[in-house]
């Protein structure tokens, strides 16, 4: 398990804690200026990161055994697509709260995924008692 | 993030800058605010203009603001949010909630 | 007011004890409170059966402590609540707010 | 102007400062015990004093001039009288909203004079520009 983030080439993998978020970003904000993305996609892509990171360490590795979270990018043509993975326990994604609802609508919490699904192009989930897999990709240019 | 504060006719601008992502940033936010209320302040504008992102932590932050201070008998505004922040405000349904001003003075003047 | 807290079974108990009065003591729980909901822990229940008395702040700090955890997913029991301020929670209406019990462990219990 | 609590018979000063609402409280149990008050009684007198000290800290002194706070008490016959005063720029207690309203239930403030208004058996509110006090009174066996 590490100790601190440790990058190995399109990927980090750091501890499940939160200080660790901004190495997370510096990590995929640089990979995605080094492919030219425009400014405007790199924060859309870094929202969503962020958005998944924070779940793999507040809902995932809470629950599970080997707290670390990585994160994989990857270019393929046009589009990058990014993998956050976590070990936890996994969760429902058909069970998550409508923050568009009146009643949730002053909630401080439960937008992230919304928030992904509306910035990225496609956002995949596979999620068991074994930990979750969250994939997302978006066109660059 | 980082943060720092200023009075204006008896107003507390707050002023977050660079990417609001969450850890630390939340309580960062939420500890200045208590200061603020428990020195009898209640009006607070958040000025956006130095934000480069922020995440649904982020949002999460405004709440608290906005809840916070409407609870204490304040009242929160936002000033020169920027077109990515108001993409998500518009997305989340959020910009029905909060007063927002395209500039401080603007914010500022519209607690009289 | 004094504050401690201990774990029973996943539930954070929050036992303040003495009078709450103002001043120092919202911010007290307030921190506690937020430290509680970053380290991901969203039940809680506040043991009153070591209050004197409160006033109008310690009604405001509950109220704050319910709002909060509920905008965070999160929830509030009250336990062992004294005559004194079962009446003040009377008068002042907030008993149809609180879900209180009449023990810690009856609490605890109710977050299955 | 006092710079610490400052008791002087009957009656106590303390600069505007929330930290002193314990010397306050001290002040007013333990002349309440010397009468013989019972515990109830004591509760409920400290309560309200707790509240229209806290108001005339916080809303009082605020905008005023002289920036200390005066408590004093008195028996007589079978009640006890307290008067609380401050040099603020006082208010209008014709517009205080009412806490019990559905839309106010959940604010964390707006309740102190209400409280000590169902507690205590009178409630005698004088203010002006110069300043507000407040005498209540009780019975007391
Ligand atoms: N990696 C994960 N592991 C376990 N549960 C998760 C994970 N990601 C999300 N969840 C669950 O989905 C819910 C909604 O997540 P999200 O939309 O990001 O909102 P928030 O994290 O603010 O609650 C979370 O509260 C959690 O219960
Ligand atoms: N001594 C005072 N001087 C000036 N204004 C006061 C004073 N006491 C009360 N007020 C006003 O009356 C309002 C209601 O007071 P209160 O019922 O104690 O609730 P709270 O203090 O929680 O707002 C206060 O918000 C304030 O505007």
């Amino acid at each position: 398990m590490v100790q601190k983030p440790v990058i190995s080439g399109n990927k980090i993998t750091i501890p499940s804690n939160l200080e660790y978020l901004t190495d997370v970003d510096n990590f995929i904000e640089s990979t995605l200026q080094s492919y030219g993305t425009d400014e405007s996609t790199i924060a859309d892509i870094a929202i969503s990161v962020s958005e998944l990171v924070n779940n793999a360490i507040e809902h995932g590795s809470k629950s599970g055994t080997a707290k670390e979270v990585t994160v994989e990018i990857n270019r393929q043509n046009d589009k990058v697509q990014i993998r956050v993975r976590d070990r936890g326990n996994g969760f429902d994604p058909e069970q998550l709260d409508d923050p568009l609802a009146d009643e949730n609508l002053l909630k401080e919490v439960g937008r992230g995924i919304f928030i992904v699904k509306s910035l990225m192009d496609s956002v995949d989930i596979q999620t068991s008692d074994k930990g979750t897999t969250i994939t997302i990709t978006k066109a660059i240019k | 993030m980082k943060l720092s504060d200023r009075q204006q006719n008896g107003v507390i601008i707050l002023e977050p800058r660079g990417k609001i992502m969450g850890g630390p940033d939340a309580t960062l936010l939420y500890d200045k605010l208590h200061e603020i209320i428990e020195s009898g302040n209640k009006q607070v504008v958040i000025d956006l203009s130095k934000v480069d992102w922020m995440n649904s932590t982020g949002l999460g932050i405004l709440i608290s603001s906005y809840t916070t201070l409407r609870n204490n008998n304040g009242e929160l505004k936002l000033a020169n949010i920027t077109d990515k922040i108001q993409s998500l405000l518009t997305i989340t349904k959020l910009v029905t909630v909060f007063d927002s001003y395209d500039s401080v003075d603007d914010a500022v003047k519209a607690f009289k």
